[in-house]
């Protein structure tokens, strides 16, 4: 038995902002052997407690698929101590992690399936890694969509890789903001996402979809979805509920009996619609 | 004679005294420059931590200051009717009132905590404060019994 | 039980009839304790119960939002609830009207009042409530020791100390919306149950109630762990009053002890 | 038979701290009597239920589980293991002896926790069979009995009328203990007093029942009214385990620790980002009657209570899980959703 709570040590090997007060992370391992660890348990999904001695752990997912064995990321809004503390570390410092811990996304499953992809702000990060797994196997899967929202243009986040899934033949990307959020030079739509979604209209059939984002914009596009007839158990999500431990001890992420961290944090909307909704 | 006995038997030998002063930017600090642009003598054994106003300076402070292994604390400010903001001292000193008497209950005693009104002009008196001060902690001796001091992890 | 106790049940059975009120705070009976009470139909009010066992201070709960909820709503409420709704009022925690008092003490009921009667009630029946003599003898005996056997006498009090804020929770002065032991940016306390976050949260626990402490009793009855927090409390206040002459929960326009000042305010430590 | 007089406990902590056992027994603490670590001339009380359970000598509520140093900019981790003393719990009572099952289930079902299990290797459990009972206990109603001797390495049994105690040894440990306090144990014959009556308060399989449904029910609001919300049940629970991670440090080091937490709190469950899923005392108080009584029988297939009645002694406001589950037992009779 070994101490579960001991974090390994992760290098910075880049830091870039993402948007305003959005910042991510490449994190190289300095323990060969927790890397090897890390890669034998590593599905997308997943996620780790991100820390730094003397301010404390935050729980973010692993932004970065396991198909990229070089390094890991994670990307992540300032909200407290714990995020200002890591924010303020750059390219070349350290800090630390503990992972991965929960379940993932049953991407082997879907193989020969469509896939559409429903992101708005800050979640993007956790559908970003299934993104990427899904293209790096891309001739596993049927056609590949995404949606993605932010209230402003300066709010969207891995600008870069928007460009790079705009710029494929066998991606539809479809981006958008929030009206008032647009530029002058902004070429994606301007609504909200379950509007867009609701426009864009894509066929349920043989499809699975990946929903994350702020409570508000679930709470409106699985209504959408449901209408063009996606089933429950065909539309995955993650929950994003507060957590301490990050390994079924501490009690802070339950949901009825479920313990988010374990059983969690990917959850179909079947699974979700039988949890007892006033703890979410 | 006793009690020269006593201070002489508490006092560790070669005892460097830790002292942290809370001061206001506007006077005391002022009077603190002054006294070293006059080239004023006075004991090391203080550093000071400055704030805009003795109205800023809460009674966690001083408590953090003793949980960090002082063995005494010196909170300095702007005479009354000084004051840079009009009343920062004003309410200070309320605070000061209760809580030094709320600290004294709890085992800090008076020789472990010191408050002083000392002005822009004053380099002097914040020399010899600072002289008095050190020398009345250096007779107490390390501040052993102080309740606040973090333990070992 | 107090001898009319009929009269408070009909007082707040006549407060939900006649729609002044949607609630009623009071005490009840369970086998040897009193808990409190939450009484919301005129039908309910035979179980209003009050006497010298019913210690807890009900004020504290209007600072929940589901009972806040529920104003105007009325407090069986003895002396020293009085002066905490007094307090309260004075720290604009409520208003006129959205408080009714039932004024109780241990010889029985005494009317039903607004808080403007209550105050009015307080000083003229109440304006000194002999503190606890054995309380003045153990602080007496603490004043009396050296500042190291106070620093070893507390360090004893606090050390069964868990941290479960039951003292907070129990005290209606406590109304932070996030109190400073919350605060983690920095975190000025520290969280751990060990000797210095103990002593720093019992400090300035004590500190905090300078103005506002009206020695109910209630957050040394809530300590499990059996923390002679009164002893602080006690002197506190009688700090404040020889200090400042001030008198906590008397008067509901009052300046706030901490937070107001005067120009010749005592300073004669001050060098 | 091993035999203990009664007035010989102390002796008896005395003997086994000699041996070289953190010996934790129920002293006498101002008119309170606590858990906490024997010490010569403590006056050691068998005849009460202790104000603190013994899931402290376990679950520390405060644990060192990370160590740092600073140097500039850069920090470097420092391996801590567990510090866990060989430990005996002394006179604890049967409901404190069933509350190891829930923790040992929670601190091993996935995950082993490495600080739990040293603790609970290292200690023996010496359980006090209770002959009597207050208002407040509860734990026939909740699958336990005032005699269990689940859990226990040992117990003692008050016999002939108080005046001495039957040493049993149940385990490997319990000899040991046994063969630690020889000096103090006579051999010979008593006879054992009868366990105390427990009358039942309620049926823990129907408020499971009307848990399973019950999560909307508008009960929830009326029985948790008088909560003030803070931790002292939980905090004095046996088998409570909620925990927070907090990093404690100066500008040179620093640890993380475990620190219990409530989900009574109304921080528990806040999000950094504002928004908090149990956000009233209703929804907090449901969380914790639901937890024992209905999500962790879900999981692990037992009751997170053994009715010890700590939590109904000590909260002034009456937020007792005993009197809350006869409430909802009765609920559950008249139909009441």
């Amino acid at each position: 038995m070994s101490n579960l709570y001991q974090p390994t040590v992760m290098r910075i090997a880049s830091a870039r902002d993402e948007a305003p007060e959005i910042r991510t992370f490449r994190l190289e391992f300095t323990d060969d052997q927790y890397k090897q660890d890390f890669y034998k348990k590593y599905r997308v999904g997943m996620f780790g407690l991100y820390g730094l001695p003397g301010a404390g752990e935050s729980t973010f997912c692993v932004a970065s698929p396991p198909t990229r064995t070089d390094y890991i990321e994670c990307t992540f809004r300032r909200t407290g101590r714990v995020t200002a503390a890591l924010q303020d570390r750059e390219a070349g410092q350290t800090i630390t992690f503990r992972g991965p811990y929960g379940n993932s996304f049953p991407i082997d499953q879907w193989k020969g399936r469509n896939i559409i992809f429903i992101a708005g702000g800050i979640a993007l990060p956790p559908v970003r890694s299934v993104i990427w797994n899904v293209l790096d196997r891309r001739s596993e899967f049927g056609k590949v969509t995404i949606v993605y929202g932010a209230r402003t243009v300066a709010d969207l986040v891995y600008k870069d890789e928007l460009a790079q899934w705009e710029a494929m033949d066998d991606v539809e990307l479809i981006t958008t903001v929030d009206p008032g959020g647009e530029t002058a030079d902004w070429k994606g739509k301007i609504g909200f996402v379950p509007t867009v979604v609701k426009d864009s209209a894509p066929s349920p059939e043989d499809c699975v979809a990946v929903v994350c984002g702020p409570p508000i914009m679930i709470k409106f596009t699985l209504p959408v979805l449901t209408d063009l007839g996606f089933a429950a158990g065909d539309i995955f999500t993650t929950l994003e509920n507060r957590m301490k431990c990050g390994i079924g001890k501490c009690g802070r992420c339950n949901v009825g009996s479920l313990y988010v961290c374990k059983d969690g944090p990917v959850f179909t909307v079947e699974q979700v619609g039988k949890m007892p909704q006033g703890d979410l | 004679m006793t009690q020269a006995t006593t201070q002489t038997e508490t006092k560790a030998e070669g005892f460097e005294p830790r002292i942290v002063a809370f001061v206001c930017n506007w006077c005391t600090y002022a009077g603190a420059d002054l006294a070293g642009t006059s080239r004023l003598q006075y004991a090391p054994h203080v550093r000071i931590v400055k704030l805009p106003c003795t109205g800023r300076i809460d009674p966690l402070f001083i408590l953090k200051a003793y949980e960090g292994g002082a063995d005494a604390v010196l909170v300095s400010g702007c005479h009354p009717g000084d004051c840079h903001y009009t009343s920062g001292n004003y309410h200070a000193r309320r605070r000061w009132t209760i809580f030094r008497r709320l600290l004294s209950l709890a085992g800090v005693e008076e020789g472990r905590l010191f408050f002083s009104w000392v002005s822009a002009a004053e380099g002097q008196k914040f020399a010899d404060l600072i002289n008095d001060v050190t020398a009345q902690v250096k007779a107490a001796g390390p501040f052993k019994h102080n309740p606040a001091r973090r333990q070992a992890w | 039980m107090v001898a009319n106790i009929n009269e408070i049940q009909s007082a707040a059975a006549a407060l939900l009839n006649e729609g002044k009120v949607k609630l009623v705070l009071g005490y009840r009976v369970r086998g040897n304790d009193r808990v409190p009470a939450f009484v919301t139909q005129a039908d309910q009010v035979g179980c209003l119960a009050y006497d010298s066992a019913c210690t807890q201070n009900l004020a504290a709960y209007l600072r929940k939002g589901e009972v806040r909820s529920r104003m105007p709503l009325a407090v069986v409420a003895r002396p020293e609830v009085m002066r905490s709704l007094m307090l309260l009022t004075a720290e604009s925690q409520i208003a006129e009207g959205q408080v009714t008092v039932l004024a109780v003490d241990e010889q029985g009921f005494h009317g039903v009042l607004d808080l403007a009667g209550t105050a009015k009630l307080l000083n003229e029946q109440y304006a000194r409530i002999a503190p606890d003599s054995s309380l003045m003898e153990q602080l007496a005996k603490i004043e009396a020791m050296t500042p190291q056997e106070r620093s070893a006498f507390w360090s004893e009090q606090f050390e069964p100390c868990t941290r479960c804020y039951a003292c907070r929770a129990a005290c209606p002065g406590c109304f932070c919306e996030r109190c400073i032991v919350e605060m983690n940016t920095p975190q000025w306390i520290s969280t751990a149950a060990e000797s210095h976050g103990n002593f720093a949260w019992h400090m300035i626990r004590a500190f905090h109630q300078a103005g506002r402490c009206v020695e109910c009793g209630a957050c040394q009855d809530a300590c499990p762990q059996g923390i002679p927090l009164m002893l602080l409390n006690h002197f506190i206040a009688r700090e404040v009053e020889r200090e400042f002459d001030a008198r906590n929960g008397y008067d509901p326009q009052a300046e706030p002890v901490i937070g107001s000042w005067k120009q010749d305010d005592k300073q004669e430590y001050i060098r | 038979m091993k035999t203990l007089e009664a007035t010989k406990l102390a002796d008896l902590a005395a003997a086994l701290t000699a041996a070289g056992y953190r010996v934790i027994a129920p002293c006498q603490r101002g008119d309170q009597v606590h858990l906490e670590c024997y010490q010569a001339g403590k006056t050691l009380r068998a005849d009460v239920i202790p104000v603190n359970s013994a899931k402290d000598a376990l679950f520390p509520r405060s644990e060192v589980i990370g160590r740092y140093r600073f140097e500039g900019n850069e920090f470097e981790t420092v391996p801590v293991a567990p510090q866990a003393g060989k430990t005996v719990l002394l006179a604890v009572r049967p409901c404190d002896a069933a509350a190891l099952a829930p923790l040992d289930a929670v601190f091993n079902w996935d995950y082993k926790d490495e600080f739990y299990n040293a603790h609970r290797d290292a200690t023996t459990v010496v359980a006090l069979a209770c002959t009597a009972a207050d208002d407040q206990c509860f734990c026939t109603s909740v699958g336990g009995s005032p005699d269990s001797t689940a859990n226990a390495d040992a117990v003692l049994r008050p016999a002939d009328g108080g005046k001495r105690f039957i040493l049993e040894s149940l385990t490997d440990k319990g000899q040991a203990i046994a063969a630690a306090g020889q000096a103090v144990l006579t051999e010979g014959q008593a006879q054992a007093d009868p366990p105390a009556q427990v009358a039942p308060a309620f049926d823990s399989a129907a408020v499971t029942a009307w848990a399973k449904d019950g999560f909307d029910s508008p009960l929830w609001k009326e029985l948790s009214l008088a909560c003030m919300g803070c931790g002292a049940c939980a905090y004095t629970c046996p088998t409570c385990h909620c925990f927070d991670i907090q990093d404690e440090a100066t500008r040179r080091e620093g640890v993380r620790l475990r620190n219990w937490d409530a989900c009574g709190f109304g921080l528990f469950t806040k999000h950094a980002g504002g928004h908090n899923p149990r956000h009233d005392q209703a929804s907090r108080w449901r969380q914790r009657v639901m937890h024992k009584f209905a999500y962790f029988p879900e999981r692990f297939e037992m009751l997170a209570c053994t009715g010890c009645g700590r939590c109904g002694r000590l909260c002034g406001n009456g937020m007792s899980i005993r009197e809350v589950c006869s409430q909802i037992e009765q609920a559950a009779q008249a139909g009441v959703k």
